[in-house]
């Protein structure tokens, strides 16, 4: 008997400091569905170079607004982890 | 339309967009790239920003507005790239009926695009080296970077530097 | 130099009077003839006042502000004389190192010039009547004035109605 | 025996609704001294045509500065009476 396990890939993004950091500006991550902000981040700090030293709880949007690290994620979304804005 | 632009702002054009006869009171702001005794020589302001979310949240504080104050018209651009000291980053405009509804809508504005809209500053310094500011105004502690940042993503899309 | 002017006000040209690097907020506020559905079809103002001492005012309360926000530094223009609707009466530029600052300044300059600066207004009518408007911003119930005011004393001098 | 008694003449100016009233925009008023503001807006209102229209408690300035009405006025001083204002 074969367990269907969903997955999706989301689109990650990177800026300023961060993205310094990290060495890149966007990443593919694939997630078990159902995830949520904060699977995204976790897989983000496991599997990129550089991303250790990301926040554990980082300010993100997805698909342009920001979000809590509960909100969930689908196949295809934006997700963005963004440094303390400081616009103006 | 994008609230976001490479170019120098002009409160004058904003306010064509937002004037009309039966607002009476018009309150601007300006925030423009300081060079004081707190900020030990800064020559310009990098800004970048994540340009299809800041444009969007831009779009949300103004129909904010619309819904807090509904006779009052707000317009506002944000200016990316490198700012020299003394030029504008950002430009706010609300007419209202009257004045109170003015400056309170205006003072919403710059408040919220503070909190919210995702813009990220780096100092470029008299001698040479480049810091990333935290909102609180204060550079971080991190070691300044003395290349030019390559994250400023309209930068790259229009070929500045 | 006169606070006072008979020509269209400008904020760029105000801003140049008090912008520096040191100073990265400015706010500004500009009044203007409004005819709305409150006003019943107001063409214009015109706008009198007691030349000198309006002078004066205009420039102790811009001491005051640099009493109370010594880093800051304000501009004013009152325009007097015929304006029609739309265009502005008062331009006022503040700007501080921090935004508070400007937006607190230049609200406390717009106050203080309500209630101290004498200045009056007499509203003119689609109907060819005049009224003067009483500081409620109502006209006032004295019965409207067919003809031109004779009593504005800059338009005297320079020979205009 | 003769009572020396010192006047002194002010220039009295009117504004906007108040010159319409009294028809004309300044005066030169003589009053008996020491006098007050008070004093000043009691001589206008007796002595010119169309100025019993007027407040008995204007506001009032002495030399381009607001004053209250028991202000002290000196020979030469130019007094304002001002409607309400509506500047801005």
């Amino acid at each position: 008997m074969q367990l269907s396990v969903a997955s999706g890939t989301v689109r990650v993004q990177f800026f300023a400091r961060y993205a310094e950091m990290v060495g890149c500006r966007e990443a593919a991550i694939v997630v078990t569905l159902p995830a949520t902000v904060g699977d995204v981040v976790r897989r983000v700090r496991e599997e990129l170079p550089g991303a250790r030293g990301l926040p554990e709880r980082p300010l993100t949007a997805v698909n342009l607004k920001h979000v809590k690290l509960d909100a969930s994620v689908q196949d295809g979304d934006e997700v963005a982890l963004l440094p303390p804005v400081a616009g103006g | 339309m994008s609230f976001l632009t490479r170019s120098p702002l002009s409160l004058d054009a904003l306010l064509g967009e937002v004037s009309s006869p039966e607002r009476g009171g018009t309150c601007a702001f300006l925030g423009t790239v300081r060079n004081g005794p707190e900020e030990h020589g800064v020559t310009a302001i990098e800004y970048s920003a994540y340009d299809e979310m800041a444009d969007a949240e831009l779009g949300r504080i103004l129909s904010e507005v619309r819904e807090r104050w509904p006779q009052a018209r707000a317009g506002v651009r944000h200016r990316i790239g490198k700012i020299p000291a003394g030029e504008a980053s950002i430009a706010i405009v609300v007419a209202a009926p009257h004045r109170a509804q003015a400056f309170e809508a205006c003072r919403y504005v710059i408040e919220e695009i503070k909190r919210r809209v995702p813009v990220w500053k780096r100092e470029l310094r008299l001698d040479g080296t480049a810091v990333w500011v935290d909102p609180s105004g204060q550079p971080t502690t991190s070691p300044p970077v003395p290349t030019p940042s390559p994250f400023s993503r309209l930068a790259e899309r229009e070929g500045h530097v």
